[in-house]
C-alpha cells in the first residue's frame, strides 16, 4: 500500500518547487531556459515512488520534477538551476543538465530523445553485471518522434532489458501540437510494434501512474523485459517561461487544470481519512518551508570561478 | 544601387527568404517550429501565411526530415532546411554528408541538390552545452558543402538569396546574438556572391581575420586599438567553403601580421585552417607566426561567470593584437 | 492485365546480369563491393511493372536489379560497375551508388536504410509541384530498424506523402538473423504504427508483388497517403560476393530455391498458353545476347581520367 | 621488457581485446556481425565464444546502439564500441558529441564515460565515397574525446590497451589497409600511452609528421629519400588528442622544415591544425612555409584510376618533401 501522504508531499514540493523556478525566472536569477512541469507532477512521483534509490532515471529537458522524485534536494538542485557551485554540478550545468549518480540521476537533457538510450544502456548494464537495478527513461510526446526511441526500444525488447520508457504526452511538443506531427491513432502501438507491454495511463492520478510502474518494474526486475507507458497529461505554463501559450485555448487549459493531480489526491486523502485538512495544510507550509530555505541557500551559494572553465574536461 | 534602410539581422533574412520565395515557386522551408509558430526566433515570421503549403512543420525527428529535404531537392524543390540549433547538426550528419554532399559527384553531375540548411549557433544565453556550439568546421571539412557565415544584416540578406540561388548544399550559420543588430541592408536585388571576403576595415599594422559575430568583436577591438595607434584591417571571408584566399593573403601581405578569431572550438578547427593557410601562402611576408583566438577547447557551461569566458571577446581579441603587435 | 511476358523477360535479364557480374568479380574485373539479388528478383520487377518511367525509385546496396527494372540498359549499367566513363555516372560511383534522373532512379545506396528519406523527399516535391509521379523505396530488413525509416514513414503518413515502402525481407543483415535483431512478431506493425496500409506479400511471386504494389500505387496517385510492402524473399548468394553463408542452413537455402520466381512465371506462362518452351528458350538467348553485349561494351569501355577526379564536386 | 613476435595489425588489436576483457570483466564489445561471425573485417574473431554474454551483436542502429553503449559507460561498463566503416560516424555524432564527450564535464566530473568507438577508415579497395572517408578531425575538434590512430602493430596493441582503460569517450582509428600488415608485437602488458608521440625514423633534414596509414607511407619515402641524401624524421603522434606539440616541436626546430601528411580531406582537417600548430609554436625556427599533403577534397571515387589519386602516396610524399626542401 503506497504512502499517499508521501506522494502528496511530493508533488507539492515539485509544485511549489516550479513555482519558485518561475518567480526567481521572472526576476532574472535564472540563467539560460527552464522548462517547468507544473501539472505533469503525478508523472514523475508516481514513477519513482515505484523505484529504489539504486535505480537508475534519465530525464528530459523538463526535468525537474524527476529529479525532486527520485531524491534530488531541493537546495542543490535549485542551486544548480541558478548556476551556482553548490549545485548538483557544480553550476556550470543548470536546469538541462543535472545529475546525480547518488540517486541514479542520469541527467535532464537538452536533447529531444537523448536520455532514451542513456536509460536503455544503464539497462544494459544492470543486467550484464547482474544487479536487480531498473532503469526509466522519461521523455515527451515530441520525442516518440526520434527514431532514436525507435532504435533503443526495438534493442531494449530483443535483449529483454530492465528499462521502462515513460512517455508524458502533453499533447505538444513546443508550439505544435502531436496531432499535426504524429502519425497513427495509437500512441501505444509504438511500443506494441516490438512486442512491448504498453499502456495509456491517466497521468494526472498519481496513483494510477504508480500502479502502472510498479507493475512494470516487477516486470523489468524478474527478468521479463522493457514496458512502455504513455502518461496522457499537461504542462500549465509554457513550452518555457517566457512562452505565452497564443496557440492553445483556454477552454482546453480549463479542462485538464480541473484534473489536478494535486487536489485530486487531497481528496482522496481527506476522503480515507489519512489525512485531514490541518495537516495538508500543515504539509504544504512544510514544503513552503523547505522552498523557502532551498531559495536562500541557493541564491546565497557563489557561482563557479573563472579557473572552474577547464576543469574536469576529462576524467 | 538599391536603397538602404536600418533593419536587423532577423529582419534581413526574413526579407531575402521573402524575395526569394516569391521569386521562385520552389523555393521551400521547412524545420520545427517554422509555420503557424514563426519559428523559435521569429526567424520565419510571416512566411506560413505568405507561401500556403510551402512552409512545413516537421515533426522531432531532424535526421529523417532533413533527408526528406535532400530528396525533394534532388527532384525540383529548393528546400531552406532549418535545424534550430547547430547542435543538433549532429543529428543530420549522415543524410547531409553521405547523401547531400556526395550526390552531385557521384551522379557525375546529372542530379543537383540546390538546397540551404539554416542553423544557430553562439554561446550569450546561458543556454549550455548542447545548445551553444559553433560547428561549422565539420561542414567546411566536406567536400561538396558549401558553408556561409554571415556577420551584418546587409551580408546576412545578400548571402542568403545567393545561397538560395545555389545549385548546391550550402549551410548557413546564423549567430543568435546578431538577431537584433541592426544595419544598413538595401533593398531589393542585392546578392552578396559566395567566396568573396569583405574588408570590414581597413587597416595596416595588422590583419584580423574574423568569423561570424567575431567580425563585430574584431570591429569594437579596433576601435579601441585604434586609440592605442594601432591600425587593425578586419577582414571577413564570410563563406570558409569556398573561401576567398586571395583577398586574406593580400591583407596579410600590407600588414604582416595576422590573427585569426574563431568562435568555434579551437583544437582542430577553423581558425587552424585559416591559419595554415596564411602560414604557407603569406610565409615571406609574415614578421610574427599567425595567431589564433578561438573558443575554449571546453564544453560550454551555462554559468553566467564561464560561458562569457568561452568564445573571443574585445577584450581577448585587443590583448591578442597587442601581443602580436609587441612580437 | 500485365504483361507476363515482359515480367520474365526482366527477371530473367536481372538474374544474367546478376550471374554475370558474378563471374567478372570472381575474375578480378569489378571494383570494390557489389551485392547481387538473385532470389529476388520478383520485388523490383514486380514493383516496377506498375510504375511509369517518371516515377522515382531510391534503392538499396542490393540494387542492380532495381536499376534495370525501371528501365536501366544492362550495358551503361555494367560499366558503371566496373568503373568506365560509359557508366550511368562516369564510372566514378560503381555498384553502391548508380543513379540516372532518367528512369527517376535517384540511386543505389551505401548507407543502410539511406534512400527512405530521399524516396520519401521525391514524393514530398511530386505533391507540392503537383506532379502525379509516385516514389519508391527498396530497403531490406535490416534498414527497418534504422530510426530513419520510423521517422520517414511518420511524416510520409502525417503529410500524406505519394510514396510505397517496399521492404525486401530476405531474413539476414550480412550473418545476421533478422529475429536475433528485430523484435516484435509483426513486421507489417511497423507500417501500421502510423496507420500506414501494410502488406505481407510473397516476394517470390512476382505477380502478388506487383497486384499489391498496384494497388499502393493508385492510393499514392490519388492522394491516399504511403503504403507499407514486406516482400518476403531470399538471397541465393552471399551478403557480398566473397560471402561463403556458413551461417546459414542449406536446407533452408533449398526451400527457398524450390519457389524460384523465374521457374514459378515460367510455369504460369506455359500453363496459360502466352508462350511455349522453344518461345522462352529465345528469349533466355535473346536476354543472354544483351548481357554478352553489355559485357563487351563495359569492359571495352575506358577508365576515367586523372583529370576527372575534381570534377562536379560542386554545381 | 616483454618478447616480441611477428603479428599483423589486426590480430595486435585482437590481442589487446582478449587481454582486457579477460582482465576486466567490465569491457563488453558491441557492434554489428561483431558476435558470432567475428566482425566483417575478422577484427573481433573468436571474442564471441570467449566471453559469452559480453560480445553483442547489434541492430542496424547506429545511433541508438552508440547511445546505449554510453549509458552503459556511465554505469559501471566499459564497453567496445565498433561502427564497422568511419563513414557511418555520421549516424553516431550526437550521442557522441552531445552525450559522451560532455557528461563527465557536464556532471562536474560526477559521471565518467569509459568508453572506446573503435572504427575503420581509408581508401584502397575502391568502397567509394560512402566507405572511404578518413573523419577523425571532426571528432578532434570535440572537447572531451581522445582521438587515436595507430599506425603499427606495436602502437594498436598497446593503444588499444590504454585507450580500454582510459575513463573518457576514446575514439580509435584503425586504416583498413594495415590490418594485414606484420610488425614485431610485445607479448602481454606493453601500454602504449595515449599522448606520447613516436619518432619513427630520425632524419636531419626535414621532419615529416604523419597520421595512421600515412606513417608507413612516409617511412617508404623517406627510405627512396635517403638515396638521394635527404633524410627524413618521421614523426607519428599517435593520438591528435591529446597531442604531443613537444615531440613534434622539438623535431622541427633539429630540421627547420615541416611537412603534414594527412589521410583526411584537406580542407579544415587535422592537417590544418598540425601546421597552425608548428607555424605559432616552431615559427623561429622554420626555414620555410609548414606544408601540407592531405587526400583531394572531393567525394571519394571508387573506380580503380581515380580512387590511388585521393591519398598521399609515396610518390607525392617524395616530391613534397623534395619541393619543401629544394625551396
Ligand atoms: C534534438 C532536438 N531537437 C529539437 C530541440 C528543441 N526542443 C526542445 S524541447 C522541444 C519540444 C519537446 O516536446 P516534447 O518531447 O513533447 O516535450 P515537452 O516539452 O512537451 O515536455 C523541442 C523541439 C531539442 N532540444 N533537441
Ligand atoms: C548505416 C550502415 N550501417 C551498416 C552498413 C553495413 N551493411 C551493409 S549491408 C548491411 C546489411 C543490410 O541488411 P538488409 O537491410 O537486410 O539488406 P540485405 O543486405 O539483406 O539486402 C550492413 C549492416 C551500412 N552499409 N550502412
Ligand atoms: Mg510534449
Ligand atoms: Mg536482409
Amino acid at each position: 500500500m503506497p504512502d499517499l501522504l508521501a506522494l502528496y508531499r511530493a508533488m507539492v514540493l515539485i509544485r511549489q518547487f516550479e513555482e519558485l523556478v518561475r518567480s526567481l525566472y521572472t526576476g532574472g536569477m535564472v540563467p539560460g531556459l527552464v522548462h517547468l512541469c507544473a501539472g505533469q507532477e503525478a508523472n514523475a512521483v508516481g514513477v519513482c515512488a515505484a523505484l529504489e534509490r539504486s535505480d537508475y532515471i534519465a530525464s528530459s529537458h523538463r526535468g525537474h520534477g524527476h529529479c525532486l522524485a527520485k531524491g534530488a534536494r531541493p537546495d542543490f538542485l535549485l542551486a544548480e538551476i541558478l548556476g551556482r557551485t553548490s549545485g548538483y554540478c557544480g553550476g556550470r550545468s543548470g536546469s538541462l543538465h543535472v545529475s546525480d549518480p547518488a540517486t541514479g540521476n542520469l541527467g535532464t537533457n537538452g536533447i529531444v530523445g537523448g536520455g532514451i538510450p542513456l536509460a536503455t544502456g544503464a539497462a544494459l548494464s544492470a543486467k550484464s553485471r547482474g544487479t536487480r537495478q531498473v532503469a526509466v527513461c522519461f521523455f515527451g510526446d515530441g520525442a516518440l518522434n526520434q527514431g532514436l526511441a525507435f532504435e533503443a526500444m526495438n534493442m531494449a525488447a530483443i535483449w529483454s532489458l530492465p528499462v521502462v520508457y515513460v512517455c508524458e504526452n502533453n499533447f505538444y511538443g513546443e508550439y505544435t501540437a502531436i496531432e499535426d506531427v504524429t502519425a497513427g491513432k495509437s500512441l501505444t502501438a509504438r511500443g506494441e510494434v516490438f512486442d512491448i507491454p504498453s499502456r495509456m495511463i491517466d497521468g494526472m492520478d498519481v496513483l494510477a501512474v504508480l500502479a502502472a510502474t510498479e507493475a512494470a518494474v516487477a516486470r523489468a526486475r524478474t527478468g521479463q523485459g522493457p514496458s512502455f507507458l504513455i502518461c496522457n497529461t499537461y504542462r500549465y505554463g509554457g513550452h518555457h517561461v517566457a512562452d505565452k501559450q497564443d496557440y492553445k485555448d483556454s477552454e482546453e487549459a480549463r479542462a485538464w487544470q480541473a484534473k489536478d493531480p494535486i487536489p485530486r489526491l487531497a481528496r482522496q486523502l481527506l476522503e480515507q481519512r489519512i489525512a485531514d485538512q490541518p495537516r495538508l495544510d500543515a504539509l504544504e507550509q512544510e514544503v513552503a518551508a523547505a522552498i523557502r530555505a532551498a531559495a536562500d541557500f541557493a541564491k546565497a551559494a557563489p557561482e563557479p570561478a573563472p579557473q572552474d572553465l577547464a576543469s574536469r574536461v576529462y576524467a | 544601387m538599391p536603397e538602404a534602410r536600418q533593419i536587423t539581422y532577423r529582419a534581413a533574412v526574413l526579407e531575402a527568404l521573402f524575395e526569394e520565395m516569391r521569386r521562385d515557386p520552389a523555393v521551400i522551408v521547412m524545420g520545427e517550429d517554422v509555420g503557424a509558430p514563426g519559428g523559435v526566433f521569429k526567424q520565419t515570421e510571416g512566411l506560413y501565411a505568405a507561401f500556403a503549403g510551402r512552409v512545413i512543420d516537421t515533426p522531432i525527428s531532424e535526421a529523417g526530415a532533413f533527408g526528406i529535404a535532400v530528396g525533394a531537392a534532388m527532384t525540383g524543390l529548393r528546400p531552406i532546411f532549418e535545424v534550430m540549433f547547430g547542435d543538433f547538426l549532429t543529428l543530420v550528419m549522415d543524410q547531409l554528408v553521405n547523401q547531400a554532399a556526395k550526390i552531385h559527384y557521384m551522379s557525375n553531375g546529372n542530379f543537383t541538390v540546390p538546397l540551404v540548411l539554416r542553423t544557430t549557433m553562439g554561446t550569450g544565453a546561458n543556454l549550455g552545452p548542447q545548445h551553444s556550439q559553433s560547428l561549422y568546421a565539420w561542414a567546411a571539412h566536406v567536400p561538396g558543402l558549401k558553408v556561409v557565415i554571415p556577420s551584418t544584416p546587409a551580408d546576412a540578406k545578400g548571402l542568403f538569396k545567393s545561397a538560395i540561388r545555389d545549385d548546391n548544399p550550402v549551410l548557413v550559420f546564423e549567430d543568435r546574438l546578431l538577431y537584433g543588430m541592426k544595419g544598413d541592408v538595401p533593398e531589393g536585388e542585392v546578392l552578396v556572391p559566395l567566396g568573396r571576403a569583405d574588408i570590414k576595415r581597413r587597416g595596416r599594422d595588422v590583419t584580423v581575420v574574423a568569423l561570424g559575430r567575431m567580425v563585430q568583436v574584431a570591429l569594437s577591438a579596433a576601435a579601441r586599438l585604434a586609440q592605442e595607434g594601432i591600425e587593425a584591417e578586419i577582414v571577413d571571408p564570410r563563406s570558409l567553403v569556398p573561401l576567398d584566399v586571395e583577398t586574406l593573403v593580400e591583407s596579410v601581405k600590407r600588414t604582416n601580421r595576422a590573427l585569426i578569431v574563431d568562435g568555434g572550438s579551437r583544437q582542430y578547427g577553423a581558425a587552424g585552417e585559416l591559419a595554415a593557410t596564411l602560414g604557407e601562402t603569406a610565409f615571406d611576408w609574415l614578421d610574427a607566426p599567425v595567431a589564433r583566438l578561438a573558443a575554449a577547447d571546453v564544453p560550454i557551461p551555462m554559468s553566467r561567470t564561464l560561458e562569457p569566458l568561452v568564445q573571443p571577446d574585445e577584450g581577448r581579441v585587443t590583448a591578442a593584437v597587442r601581443a602580436l603587435i609587441g612580437r
